[in-house]
């Protein structure tokens, strides 16, 4: 690793005490009804907790909390853009940039940006730009950053959920709201919303993110690894959706609460 | 990624053929560029490879390095993907120009192998917990001609064919340390079973059709692309949306379906093609760069 | 109207408050903004803690990892204290690595925690010369405005009395350490370092926690660290406008009102926390 | 689904190197009669007239060319070329004509809607974006040459001006013969334009009609499967007889077209397919000859 | 290295070559249809691929534009599998930019930049397996593709490094003998005419022995020159059998 003059740096190695726990981590069971309770193949997300226009700089944010998975997205922008090319004169350019805080996870994370930070970003990236309309914000580029506080599972999910309700208390045109929802897959079963025990115990199976915009019944974003057949991914496709749906109402239902807050009382007349 | 530029009137065109099922250099819409694929062209490599798809080009070079495994898993060796845009394959990547499509390319890889199956990473363990192979899998692009994805997925399975990693020898010394010898006789090797390495298949969906191997061209004409990596058995290891824009779940699941089609077809020739070669031996009259 | 004199004459604008005694904010001189504290929010880490003052958010948290000490301190561990000003906090920070303004914080912060000697890194060692904690504190900025250093102490002490360490023992025959998570240990926090800092304007008028308006209108900033024995523990002025002595004791005695202010706070919140386990 | 795997081909045995005197490398001289004058891929060293290029001399009266194998466009006043537009500048289009500088086409070289003698008007220049803009393909003349070698171009002609659906084939300009006319309807059922610049269009013989828009309107109906499958096999024809580093003009093109007749369209482009019908290109033209 | 011996009593090197003898050069030109000119080379063990691009108008800012003459821009870079011990980064250490600017001073000595004012003209090089003297196998493999492009130049350019041994100077090192400690100097040169393109010598030797290895680089390059013009003719015979008129 090169070294970093930037920061206050620690000794070269530090080991995560997890990696001597004395009893190996409980293996979860891959039947049965769900460490929190929830049921298994069915599109059964957690509860979800958001909040519009946290963040005094930004010009939108939200924050948002799915059992313990806690993140937040600010929105900068529409402003000028730095980098000018063709393409910007017709159209505005997206940025994203999401990160897991160093301490989101059960294993400390470093603090240079890796290639999962940079991979997220990308998927991010994919799954909003087809629902804002860039083209209304010519030569004007729009920054999303996400920073994930606790990582307890499907971070990339609630991300995008996350960043198109910033988006939307930014005042961004958007075609419609983009909502996230991920589900594991492990034999012969599926968990949804999965929690970061549950994604990481799936062995053979594998992780299914799904990016939806649920009014124009559009897929904008899918990211799926580990191994399924055809079938379970088009069923794990469908019930991804599910869970978008299942979302949209306490999404509409926080929005239309910070608008509240925002608008100014009605003039009495 | 290299761009062209398209006028009004040939996407038009473009679309047009592809709703016909007759696209403009004649394919149907699930057909393949002509594809050539040679193994075991960079000497100093463990494995090596070259496809050429279209005008897409790529060379592969695998290394193998002894190294400490992971923690999470002592009992197995990895991989680690790593892809150059180079200057070479369009200016456009010169300096730092090709970075972002480099991590884009890896970070994809790195899912495609994200499974239990694809490689039996226990066989690259050589003492757990303390050493193990791992495999350097370095993708350089020589030409874009579109459908990267695919072309290299191809590549990177017939490399790992080739792939040959000398025989290890652990004898312990008195004072209980161990010392690693590797096998300096060349047929002393171990080979890796690539039956279940997957291919990537990128469809790009073009109008209310889906084509692939689409060429820059039709990638151009398209607002949106499902990346698929199917085994041979047609199990899907990843799945991906790339580009800018959306698809309706209708067309998500019928490009799904032609995706697995056609991946798990890819592997019977491209097994065939690499036993062929190897069947030719020392008889193989290697071209590389110089045919 | 007052709209277009803030954006227009913004020096003016706070000029025309500040000869009132008051701040555009409503706030006096000497007045801080509501302080809200929230302890081990943050399920992953060891120890965390989210600080509010009035916009400025910042939250902290804590990792413990395993290492070996060093040569020279064989029965020390460590302390990692880092600041981040991601882009996230405001449109001012660019991604990348850390800019002046994060390195001077963290810098500032690993400082303070020397001088106060809120932890004795003796009491991070497990096995003398050859394991020992490192306790890497991440600050992050999440909304910016101003006076991040107070917030940024008060969060790392929030969160190193929040922290609770795992027991190791070594295992004699294979010497690996072996974690058992069902036993864990509370930090001993031996001082309680709070920051007050100020900003001059005009040469003369002095702000206690300022916005990040004020920070940027001030003709120099001030930050004074004192602990609950009423020492000062640092004490970091980057320049600006000259201060006389006469100020200087002002500033100190507000920073020791201050200390106590914060060291309920956090005992409150800490007690709360616990109780409600 | 159709994929085709194989072995790449073995390069043929390399033929003898016959002593060509008009196959030249850079370095190497051509004359050291001072009589001459020194054309393009030519320089003077020590009163020697030296190559600077690797091709074939070419000497018309006392002027001594050589022609690359492979070369960007050098166009010429009369050239035909097809470009496409990379930018809309004040009072003109910046065009890609594969040539070493962009080329220009002038708001004043164009014949705009409602005839030629038209003023050209302020709003013209505002509403150049919408007879051409980025992206679209024109073909045109070279009207004449910059200094710094820049090439200007003109639609003056009813035959110039903006393209339509069909096919640009990107080739090298030394491939293309040339000739009285670059524009050609083929027999087979599909037009041609041959760039001197290397870019081929192929698009659907147009009926008598529409042209008189000025050049800016195009049709976007979908073109009959028919003329499609003709245009491909055309477009294949072109990249086979170019791998093969044959000249391109109607007869060869046209020649190509039928002897691929009896493959697939989409099996042209095989190494095997190619040569075998680029052999029976150069029979015919052999015996066309005769 | 110190026991190694590099030049054996009987006059044999660690390759058994000779001492004035070159490795063996085989090269094809053209062997990417999209760029402009391409060409791979290899040299013994070392293999470089190059591509050409231009000239063709100013890419990024116009204001690097020359008014009077093409500019070159040169990117050298190696695969990450070419060394024995796996490179981490393609490009962009102190070690490739430096290569970069000596290809592209070499290439600004031979090809006729005035000929195309205010172009750019790329070239790209990298170096797929490395087995010593890969700046000489750039320029040699660069030659064949700005040949390929078109692109006008005075001559060829030849490199070769040479080294100095036992009072011997010894043609085209290879690997083991660059890094046998061996007193090395790489030189091209145009051919024909005996210009000097680029000199570059960064070990000790004394004074007196500096023309003798010049004169030996200078044969070893003329060496290379031969291979390359036979390469070029083959070339174009083989292209311009069909395109004869």
């Amino acid at each position: 690793m090169p070294t970093d003059t930037k920061r206050v740096r620690g000794p070269e190695v530090s080991q995560s005490p997890v990696l001597f726990g004395c009893r190996p981590a409980a293996v979860l069971p891959s039947h049965g009804p769900r460490a929190d309770g929830r049921q298994r193949d069915q599109a059964d997300v957690r509860p979800v907790f958001v909040r519009c226009g946290l963040v005094s700089q930004a010009n939108g944010s939200a924050y948002m909390e799915a059992g313990s998975t806690k993140l937040m997205c600010c929105v900068y922008g529409p402003r000028e853009t730095e980098r000018k090319d063709e393409t910007d004169m017709k159209c505005g350019r997206l940025t994203t940039d999401m990160r897991l805080a160093p301490f989101s996870c059960p294993v400390r994370g470093s603090w240079i940006q890796g290639t999962q930070d940079k991979d997220l970003s990308l998927m991010l990236y994919e799954s909003l730009q087809p629902a804002v309309c860039l083209q209304k914000y010519p030569r004007s580029q729009i920054e999303v950053s996400v920073m994930v506080l606790e990582n307890s599972g499907s971070v990339l999910a609630h991300a995008v959920t996350c960043a198109s309700l910033a988006l939307a208390d930014a005042g961004i045109e958007m075609y419609d709201l983009v909502l996230g929802c991920s589900l594991c897959q492990d034999a012969g079963s599926y968990v949804v919303d999965p929690t970061y025990a549950e994604e990481t115990s799936c062995g053979s199976g594998g992780g299914l993110t799904v990016a939806f915009l649920p009014s124009l019944n559009q897929i904008s974003g899918l990211q799926s690894d580990g191994e399924m057949s055809e079938e379970t991914l088009t069923a794990g496709v469908r019930t991804c959706i599910e869970g978008c749906y299942k979302l949209y109402p306490v999404i509409q239902q926080a929005l239309i609460q910070a608008l509240r807050r925002a608008a100014p009382p009605p003039s009495e007349s | 990624m290299a761009t062209v530029q398209v006028s009004e009137a040939e996407k038009v065109y473009i679309l047009h053929g592809i709703r016909d099922d007759l696209r403009v250099d004649g394919r149907g819409c699930e057909d393949y560029r002509h594809m050539e694929i040679e193994t075991d062209v960079v000497s100093n490599t463990d494995g090596s490879a070259k496809v050429t798809l279209g005008h897409t080009a790529v060379l592969v070079g695998i290394k193998a390095e002894i190294g400490k495994p992971r923690p999470m898993v002592p009992n197995e060796g990895y991989l680690e993907f790593f892809v150059d845009c180079s200057a070479n394959a369009t200016p456009e990547f010169e300096g730092r120009g090709g970075e972002e499509l480099g991590t884009e390319l890896s970070n994809t890889l790195y899912r495609v192998f994200n499974n239990k199956h694809s490689l039996d990473l226990r066989s690259l363990c050589i003492s757990p917990g303390e050493h193990c192979w791992v495999l350097y899998v370095d993708v350089l692009l020589l030409q874009c001609d579109g459908n990267l994805y695919d072309a290299m997925s191809v590549a990177i399975k017939a490399a790992l064919f080739n792939t040959k990693i000398p025989r290890v020898n652990i004898s312990s010394d008195d004072e209980g340390g161990k010392e690693i010898e590797l096998s300096d006789d060349p047929f002393d090797c171990m080979r890796l079973d690539v039956e279940n390495v997957p291919c990537i298949v990128t469809l790009c969906k073009v109008g209310h059709r889906h084509v692939v191997d689409a060429t820059l061209q039709e990638k151009a004409c398209s607002v949106a692309s499902l990346l698929i990596s199917v085994t041979h058995k047609g199990a899907v290891t990843c799945a991906r949306k790339v580009g800018g824009g959306s698809l309706d779940p209708e067309s998500v699941f019928e490009m799904t379906e032609a995706g697995k089609r056609v991946g798990k077809a890819l592997h019977a020739p491209l097994m065939a093609l690499l036993r062929q070669e190897e069947s030719l031996g020392m008889k193989r009259h290697k071209v590389g760069f110089l045919g | 109207m007052a709209a277009g004199f803030k954006t227009a004459e913004p020096l003016e604008y706070h000029r025309s408050f500040l000869k009132e005694n008051c701040r555009p904010d409503g706030r006096e001189l000497s007045e801080f903004r509501t302080t809200t504290l929230n302890i081990g929010s943050i399920t992953t880490a060891d120890g965390s803690a989210l600080v509010k003052m009035g916009n400025t958010t910042i939250i902290c948290g804590i990792k413990a990892e395993l290492a070996n000490p060093t040569v020279d301190a064989p029965g020390k561990g460590y302390i990692v204290p880092n600041v981040d000003l991601p882009p996230l906090c405001s449109s001012r920070f660019r991604p990348g690595p850390p800019g002046e303004q994060a390195q001077a914080a963290s810098q500032f912060i690993a400082d303070v925690i020397e001088s106060s000697e809120v932890i004795e890194t003796e009491d991070l060692c497990i096995d003398r010369g050859k394991l020992c904690w490192v306790l890497y504190c991440d600050i992050m900025c999440l909304d910016y405005d101003g006076n991040i250093l107070d917030a940024a102490v008060v969060a790392l002490l929030a969160a190193l009395r929040n922290t609770q360490l795992p027991e190791v023992t070594v295992n004699k025959e294979t010497s690996t350490p072996e974690v058992n998570f069902e036993k864990r240990h509370r930090l001993h926090i031996h001082k309680h370092p709070v920051g007050t800092s100020f900003c001059v304007f005009d040469d003369s008028v002095l702000i206690v926690d300022p916005t990040a308006e004020e920070e940027s209108l001030s003709t120099a900033q001030l930050t004074v660290v004192t602990d609950e024995d009423d020492r000062l523990c640092s004490l970091h002025k980057p320049g600006g406008s000259s201060m006389s002595g006469e100020k200087l004791q002002e500033c100190i005695n507000r920073a020791t009102a201050r200390q106590r202010e914060i060291q309920k706070l956090i005992e409150k919140v800490t007690h709360s926390v616990t109780t409600a386990q | 689904m159709a994929v085709d795997m194989r072995l790449p081909t073995v390069k043929s045995p390399p033929v003898s190197v016959l002593d060509r005197k008009d196959l030249v490398v850079p370095g190497d001289v051509i004359t050291s009669d001072t009589g001459f004058m020194r054309g393009h891929g030519t320089y003077v060293d020590e009163d020697k007239l030296t190559a600077s290029v690797a091709g074939k001399v070419q000497r018309v009266d006392k002027l001594i060319c050589v022609r690359p194998l492979k070369t960007r466009f050098n166009g010429e006043v009369g050239d035909v070329v097809v470009g496409r537009i990379t930018e809309v500048q004040q009072k003109r289009w910046k065009v890609e004509t594969n040539s070493r500088l962009d080329s220009v086409l002038l708001l004043s070289s164009v014949n705009l809607p409602g005839g030629e003698l038209r003023r050209r008007s302020a709003e013209d220049e505002l509403t150049m974006r919408e007879y051409l803009h980025e992206g679209d393909l024109i073909s045109a003349e070279v009207q004449s040459v910059f200094s710094d070698g820049a090439l200007s171009l003109h639609t003056r002609s009813l035959k110039y001006g903006k393209l339509g659906q069909g096919v640009l084939v990107q080739l090298s300009p030394s491939l293309i013969k040339r000739q009285k006319t670059h524009f050609h309807n083929l027999p087979c059922g599909a037009s041609i334009i041959l760039g001197n610049n290397g870019f081929v269009w192929l698009y659907p013989t147009p009926g008598q009609q529409e042209e008189e828009a000025g050049g800016f309107y195009t049709s976007l109906e979908p073109v009959s499967l028919s003329d499609r499958e003709v245009i491909s096999r055309l477009r294949n024809c072109l990249l086979a007889l170019a791998a093969h580093k044959m000249l391109l003009y109607d007869t060869s093109v046209l020649y190509c077209y039928e002897s691929s007749l009896q493959h697939q369209v989409k099996d042209v482009l095989k190494p095997e397919v190619m040569e075998e019908i680029v052999m029976l290109t150069q029979q015919k033209l052999l015996e066309q000859e005769s | 290295m110190a026991g190694l011996e590099l030049l054996s009593d009987q006059g044999y090197r660690l390759d058994g070559r000779k001492a004035a003898e070159l490795r063996k050069v085989q090269a094809r030109m053209g062997v990417f249809a999209q760029a402009d000119g391409s060409a791979y080379l290899e040299q013994g063990n070392t293999k470089a691929l190059a591509v050409v691009y231009g000239p063709h108008e100013m890419r990024g800012s116009r204001s690097r534009a020359l008014h009077d003459r093409a500019v070159i821009n040169c990117q050298y870079s190696m695969a990450t599998f070419s060394t024995a011990e796996r490179k981490r980064r393609p490009h962009g250490d102190r070690k490739s930019t430096e290569m970069s600017l000596h290809l592209k001073q070499t290439f600004e000595a031979a090809v006729m930049t005035q000929l195309f004012p205010r172009s750019q003209i790329d070239i790209y090089v990298k170096i797929l397996q490395s087995d010593g003297g890969n700046y000489s196998v750039c320029v040699n493999a660069a030659t064949l593709a700005v040949i390929n492009a078109g692109i006008p130049m005075r001559d060829y350019v030849c490199a070769c490094t040479v080294g100095f041994v036992d009072e011997t100077p010894l043609a085209d090192l290879c690997y083991a003998e660059e890094s046998g400690g061996v007193s090395s100097l790489a030189l091209a040169l145009l051919p024909r005419g005996g210009q000097i393109a680029l000199l570059q010598m960064d070990a000790r030797l004394h004074q007196d022995h500096l023309e003798s290895l010049i004169e030996a680089a200078m044969t070893a390059c003329k060496g290379v020159s031969k291979v390359l013009d036979e390469v070029v003719r083959q070339h174009l015979q083989e292209a311009s059998v069909l395109t004869r008129e």
